[in-house]
């Protein structure tokens, strides 16, 4: 059964002011205590279109969104029109009393006569907080917060509308069912996905950020570009997506553990850098914010399109490491592990998250960061007194690390006079470009080797649910909440239920999958895409086909009750 | 007291006559006479002919794709601000694959010295038209002639307002050390263009071509002067001129960013404090 | 057992004339009726390195080259130093007498007494047809019609040289066992892979070739563009390859059949380009010449590295064919077949070779080529009076086509002014960009619908030999030659075995191929890379699960003999 | 005859007040004045608010990717010269992402109108710097302000001998419609930059910025003169000149292919007895 949660969807035209009336209401809920998670729906435009910010907000945790709607805040009539069909019974719709639609359910606020236009969303957080029933000293000091940031000239009319908004719903009477009011929330954070990528990347000991703009990427790249000079990182607009993958190699390469965050299109433009870093082993992480493709699609949507793309991007073979974040805090925490895994092995390393996960804000609890592992650390049977080599034949297929002009604290031994040689030609352990055949295949086998090292450091699946299910969903990236959600109410259906989610999806430990899967009576794959690529991946990793999906490619985020139906329970016997 | 010797002594995998083997002597003159430890030195290239270069060269190297050395260089400035880059490739790799670069890193000003070895051709893919051959030159993908104008990488850079733009010849050893001394000791970026006979491919752009041509800027010539630049970056014909043809003071790229004031990213802790106090803000 | 064949190594540098050399050599064994296999073997560098040709030469059909050499024609010490070893019992040594190398064996020969150093070359071509007692005057010919193409100033010294040499090999014993005669070729070709690419599009309609040089792509363009003016083609040298596959799609969209030759490096650049097509449902040719990977690797060698990559390359999902020709023939017909399948289906198509098969000459019947099908015919459920969609929706998922500013002839009852419309966003059928996520949804599964009709066409895998083998090798691409006479003299050591090679290896046909793969005993999956590419794709789509492999990377072409040594017989009972 | 309205007339998505909506005035102007057959005319355009442009005209489109347009429009010109051939996009898709193309376009001389919306800003993804923008822009991404030199794309063409160069503004739709007939007419690669005002990034270089700046050059105002003409794209500050800077008559791309006079490649067989013979050179 669903938690007992209310849906909230703030819509009207871009521009109208949405993004300043949803961020307040947020971090206001936020702060009162309850759990929340955040949908966007926008397009590729910047004024008008239709704009929406669907707020699901709950005392408990909540994993994903939810469909229907509980409350509707209509900055314009499309709004009302599009939305009012989602209301649930006793859901209300709130609404300027100009927007000229009739409807006894309708909450018409009198704006222009609580404040001006210009702070129409002020009242709005006071006349919805209201609703809410928050408490109302947490919602101005949010927006005193707020605007003393955003819009310190105006804080005061906008708190004076706020308050007005909030004054003119007391007492007003709505059929409306509250929320039990949650536990104290003890400073937890109101960040989305990418917010979370940026301080994990910072946290991790990134040096350089390099990026070409591309949605729904971007902000990744704007909540490092504000920090980037206390936090002592460079981060470089580059021309375009090659030279930003190729910057952030040299970056790397010469001591800055880097970052490239990118889409689809802007990810395929480094599949040839993506092939030099795994040549030349220089560790580097891209983060690759997924979108509707084909080429340039729908740039404002969702979607998990480009698996395959991502395992094997780049021409000739060279392992890599791909992550894919099943939550706002496995964001953060996935990516610090992908800039240890990128450093400890020198390769290239992913995180695949898409517009959905990106733009979701959730209630989190602050994240512990600690200094990472110092960087490759030396290995121990190399003798310091061996010439420094950039590519070293070691058993792990690992070779210890110097930086060009610096002595490196692992390797001190070795004089900074040491010269550090990279080449994107086959090489010689040295790093001369070499014809040597037998170099060749010995380097070959040296970098391979990775693989097995990679494999012991493989973030575990969530197994969730019965263990000898009737039914087990998989699932991977960003739908794990609402495939948690689904299972959850399967479950408390009387079907023998469980998931298993992968957040990282390669390499994958075939034993552990297998040994899940063949646990299994029945097996469906719920995928953000058209043609079940986790599924295939997973019937070359363990020879499992999986004869059911669960495929979602209209843009919209996967939700619990888009699995449930598509499922069909109805043809089946619980 | 570094000896020549130092930099290096390596066989080549040019061909016998080829203009490579001056630019080499060039640079590590250049870096001999500038005393530059070769650790603190890095050579990144591309891929062709030219981007070999550094493998011949004792320092640190890079050598990475074809057209992107300068992102990579750019990167490796971001990082270590104490190592001298220096960039070496082709014509091709700079104003073919790599022309996008090349128009970003003269707009960044990022302080680093490339070295063009043009020979105006495709060398090592087997003599293909490259942006800077003369209409007209026959190939065999370009049987007709080359139809595309020929790119004249001197006067755009002037034309763009390039920290340093030069010109050398391979025929021209000590000249032409002289101008990588002084880009190196530029501070933003320095470009040098450096004619280069390639004898397999070539046949028009020979060494008696060059030396026809070739004349050195007279000591009267005044860099700073834009205007005049442009009209000396216009020569190409029977007389063309080499030397320091534009240089202005621009600020560097990495004069805009504090942190590099500090050394090597790799000794600078993360900054966690900090980063919590950013974390706090989320709440 | 090896069939009565001859190896012939003629080794020098970069720089020598062996190029000259073996190409008259090897016309004039052509033209005598013999078959060849040519294997060559040379260094990123233009002049110095060891370079070497190596030709195999038959009475009979032959089909890969072979280990072990007969003749080494030795232009300098080092190739007498590495080649040797090399030498089967009673195999010789030419070489020039100056090069002082005291070996009774060898054949040194005074060139500088017969000739000038300038025509030691022509004077070697005398001395090694004479070794093989070629038809003199076939040679002659041969050779005269080489050098009034190349040199014509110098044709008569030439071939006074040549003469020279045959004369001094006259009557010299040599333990040499001679070939039988062969049948007469009747105008055979003398033809390596790429040219056999070059025709191909050719014959099938090409009108614009775009490319970047890159090796061994490099000699497709270069063939095309010797003959572009003649055959009214328009050949372009892009700026990078970026524009190279933008400008064949622009070319293709107004009504040119495109090809774009690259490999692996520029291939990573094609990716958004190939989405493009993919999402503008515009045809395009990429022939993807394989080089040892990653990044710039081995530029000169071979290796069958890019088949995953080729499978997956671009973000989002859209239908494509691959090809991987297993010879110089398959070369042309399959280019043939990719023009037809683009056009087709409106997608983007792929040819997989690699250094090993582009540089291969062979001795080819002439090709058929007779015109294609005329491109993309009408489809006549669309009623002429309706409007011109670009995208409209059909049954098969595949559109009538249009190109801007023409009638064309298969919807000759679209007025000229009908507009064509094409976007890479989602768009509608018209072509017009759109956010409606219902048409987004209609899109996916049109374009989806075309793999439907993708694997009605799919070219039969080939099969041969036991129909339930203990063994069957599977293999696709180049290796087929080498693959079909190990399996030949495997099952002359008395095992049953078999072979299987997919020269198209998307899409592949589940039920085939499993049916095939069912019905062996052990299969082993033969490949030029590291990691058995190929063997995880026949898991991913029968769920069969290959075992063993020969994988070959050391950027040499594979051979009979690797294929037998690794597959270890010693181990087994036959 | 066409009205015209023929030339479409659609809701657009862009923001009201933005430049955008008087250039694609000034275009349809233009076609309608040259009585442009929309079935013969081809837009192609990248990605960005400007490259939406062709989805408001009615003519053929290709919107192709950020950055691309020139080698699509490129490729449409070999196939059908019969076309006539627009390009139509913003300064961050062909000064930042599509550079070299821009460079490598100029030099091929093929025969397309380039039309540049410069807005100085990167619209669509929501305001961060462009090739364009003035040093020191601030953003959300340069919160510093951007540290690359602004790039002068009049400049760099004129330097390159591009064929016809202008300069328009949308505030001036008469003046713009007049230049981009020129450029249509022109054979050859005409560039049209226009100062395009974005209204919700750019708060610097707004409608009144530029209407204090702009002039139109003088009648007697001679471009085929490339040294003032130098001199004039050097203009920018206090005063920012409108009009034709530059133009010579340089040989098309298209003459250089005797075959492109036989008409659209869809209509000409494959030359299969001429293939027959170049397969019997083979033998
Ligand atoms: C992406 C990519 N495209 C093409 C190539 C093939 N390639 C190697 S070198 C070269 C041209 C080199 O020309 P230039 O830079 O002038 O160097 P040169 O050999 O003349 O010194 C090309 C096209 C490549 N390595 N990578
Ligand atoms: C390869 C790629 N990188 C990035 C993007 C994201 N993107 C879309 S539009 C745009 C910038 C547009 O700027 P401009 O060309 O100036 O057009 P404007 O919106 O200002 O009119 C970017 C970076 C993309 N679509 N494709
Ligand atoms: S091919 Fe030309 S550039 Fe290359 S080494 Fe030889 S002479 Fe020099
Ligand atoms: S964002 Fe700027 S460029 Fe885009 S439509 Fe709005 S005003 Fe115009
Ligand atoms: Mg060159
Ligand atoms: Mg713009």
């Amino acid at each position: 059964m669903e938690k007992n949660s209310l849906n909230i969807l703030i819509g009207g035209e871009a521009g109208q002011g949405l993004v300043t009336l949803s961020q307040i209401l947020t971090r206001a809920i936020v702060r009162a205590g309850y759990h929340i998670i955040v949908t966007q729906s926008y397009q590729s435009r910047i004024r008008g279109g239709h704009n929406s910010y669907t707020l699901r907000l709950c005392p408990d945790e909540i994993m994903a969104p939810r469909e229907g709607l509980d409350i509707v805040v209509a900055l314009n009539k499309e709004t009302v029109e599009l939305h009012s069909p989602e209301l649930k019974p006793h859901g209300i719709v709130v609404l300027d009393e100009a927007l000229d639609i009739k409807n006894a359910d309708h909450i018409t606020v009198p704006f222009n006569s609580l404040t001006s236009d210009k702070f129409w969303n002020a009242s709005a957080v006071g006349v919805v907080s209201g609703i809410l029933g928050l408490d109302e000293s947490v919602v101005v000091r949010t927006a005193s917060d707020f605007f003393a940031k955003h819009a310190p000239d105006s804080t005061e009319e906008n708190i004076k509308s706020l308050v007005a908004g909030r004054n003119w719903m007391k007492g007003r009477a709505t059929g409306f069912q509250k929320l039990k009011q949650p536990e104290p929330g003890n400073g937890r954070l109101m960040i989305n996905g990418n917010e979370a990528i940026a301080l994990g990347a910072l946290s991790a000991g990134m040096k350089a950020m390099c990026f070409y703009p591309m949605t729904p990427a971007t902000s990744i790249a704007i909540t490092i570009c504000e920090h980037a000079e206390k936090m002592g990182v460079i981060a470089e607009q580059a021309e375009d997506e090659i030279s930003a993958i190729n910057m952030a190699i040299g970056a790397s390469f010469c001591g800055s553990p880097s970052l490239v965050p990118t889409s689809g299109g802007g990810f395929s433009l480094m599949a040839e850098g993506l092939s030099l870093a795994g040549m030349t082993e220089t560790p580097v992480v891209i983060a690759l914010a997924q979108r509707p493709g084909p080429s340039t699609g729908l740039p404002t949507r969702t979607e998990q399109g480009d698996l395959e793309f991502a395992l094997h991007a780049g021409h000739g073979e060279f392992p890599r490491a791909v992550f894919a974040p099943g939550s706002v805090d496995e964001c953060f925490r996935l990516t610090r592990k992908a800039f240890e895994i990128a450093d400890k092995f020198r390769i290239p390393t992913i995180i695949m998250t898409d517009q959905f996960l990106a733009d979701c804000y959730c209630a989190s609890d602050p994240f512990t960061m600690d200094e990472l592992d110092p960087i490759n650390a030396c290995d121990p049977e190399v003798s310091p007194d061996e010439p420094f080599l950039t590519y070293r034949i070691t058993a792990t297929g690992v070779s210890p690390r110097l930086f060009p002009g610096l002595s490196h604290e692992c390797v001190v031994a070795h004089s900074a006079h040491e010269l550090v040689i990279a080449d994107s030609d086959e090489h010689t352990e040295k790093g001369h470009l070499t014809e040597d055949l037998s170099v060749r295949v010995r380097m070959v086998d040296k970098r391979n080797r990775k693989n097995d090292g990679l494999k012991r450091h493989i973030v575990d699946p969530t197994f969730c649910g019965n263990s000898d299910p009737d039914l087990l969903l998989v699932c991977w990236g960003s739908t794990r909440g609402a495939v948690h959600e689904a299972c959850d109410e399967l479950r408390e259906m009387g079907l023998r239920a469980a998931y298993v989610h992968l957040s990282q999806v390669w390499p994958i430990d075939e034993d552990s999958v297998a040994g899940i899967l063949r646990a299994a009576k029945e097996i469906v794959s719920v995928e953000s895409n058209s043609t079940a690529q986790f599924a295939r991946l997973l019937r070359r990793e363990t020879g499992y086909r999986i004869e059911r999906n669960v495929l979602r490619y209209d843009g919209l985020p996967m939700t619990p009750e888009f699995i449930i139906e598509k499922i069909g329970l109805g043809s089946r016997n619980v | 007291m570094y000896e020549l010797g130092d930099y290096g002594d390596y066989i080549t995998a040019w061909c016998p006559g080829c203009g490579n083997h001056n630019i080499l002597k060039a640079v590590k003159d250049a870096l001999f006479k500038l005393q530059l430890p070769p650790h603190r030195a890095l050579f990144v290239s591309g891929i062709g002919q030219a981007a070999k270069a550094p493998h011949y060269i004792n320092a640190n190297v890079f050598n990475g794709l074809h057209g992107r050395s300068l992102p990579v260089a750019t990167g490796a400035r971001i990082s270590n601000p104490e190592l001298t880059v220096i960039v070496e490739s082709g014509d091709g790799c700079h104003y073919g694959e790599g022309g996008n670069h090349f128009l970003a890193a003269i707009r960044r000003n990022v302080d680093i010295t490339i070295i063009v070895h043009d020979n105006q051709v495709y060398g090592l893919t087997k003599g293909q038209a490259s942006p800077t051959s003369s209409e007209g030159f026959i190939t065999k993908t370009q049987p007709q002639g080359t139809h595309n104008a020929r790119f004249n990488p001197v006067q755009v850079a002037v034309a763009m307002k390039a920290g340093f733009v030069a010109r050398g010849f391979s025929g021209r050893v000590e000249h032409l050390s002289g101008l990588i001394q002084q880009g190196i000791k530029h501070r933003g970026l320095a470009l040098i263009d450096v004619l280069q006979p390639c004898v397999s491919f070539n046949k028009v752009n020979t060494y008696g071509w060059y030396n026809q041509r070739c004349y050195i800027l007279s000591e009267g010539y005044d860099p700073t002067d834009r205007n005049q630049a442009m009209l000396v970056s216009e020569e190409w014909g029977d007389r063309i001129p080499l030397g320091v043809i534009y240089k202005n003071d621009r600020p560097a790229f990495e004069d805009h960013f504090p942190v590099m004031k500090l050394g090597p990213a790799a000794m600078r802790p993360a900054r966690l404090d900090t980063l919590k106090e950013i974390m706090e803000s989320f709440s």
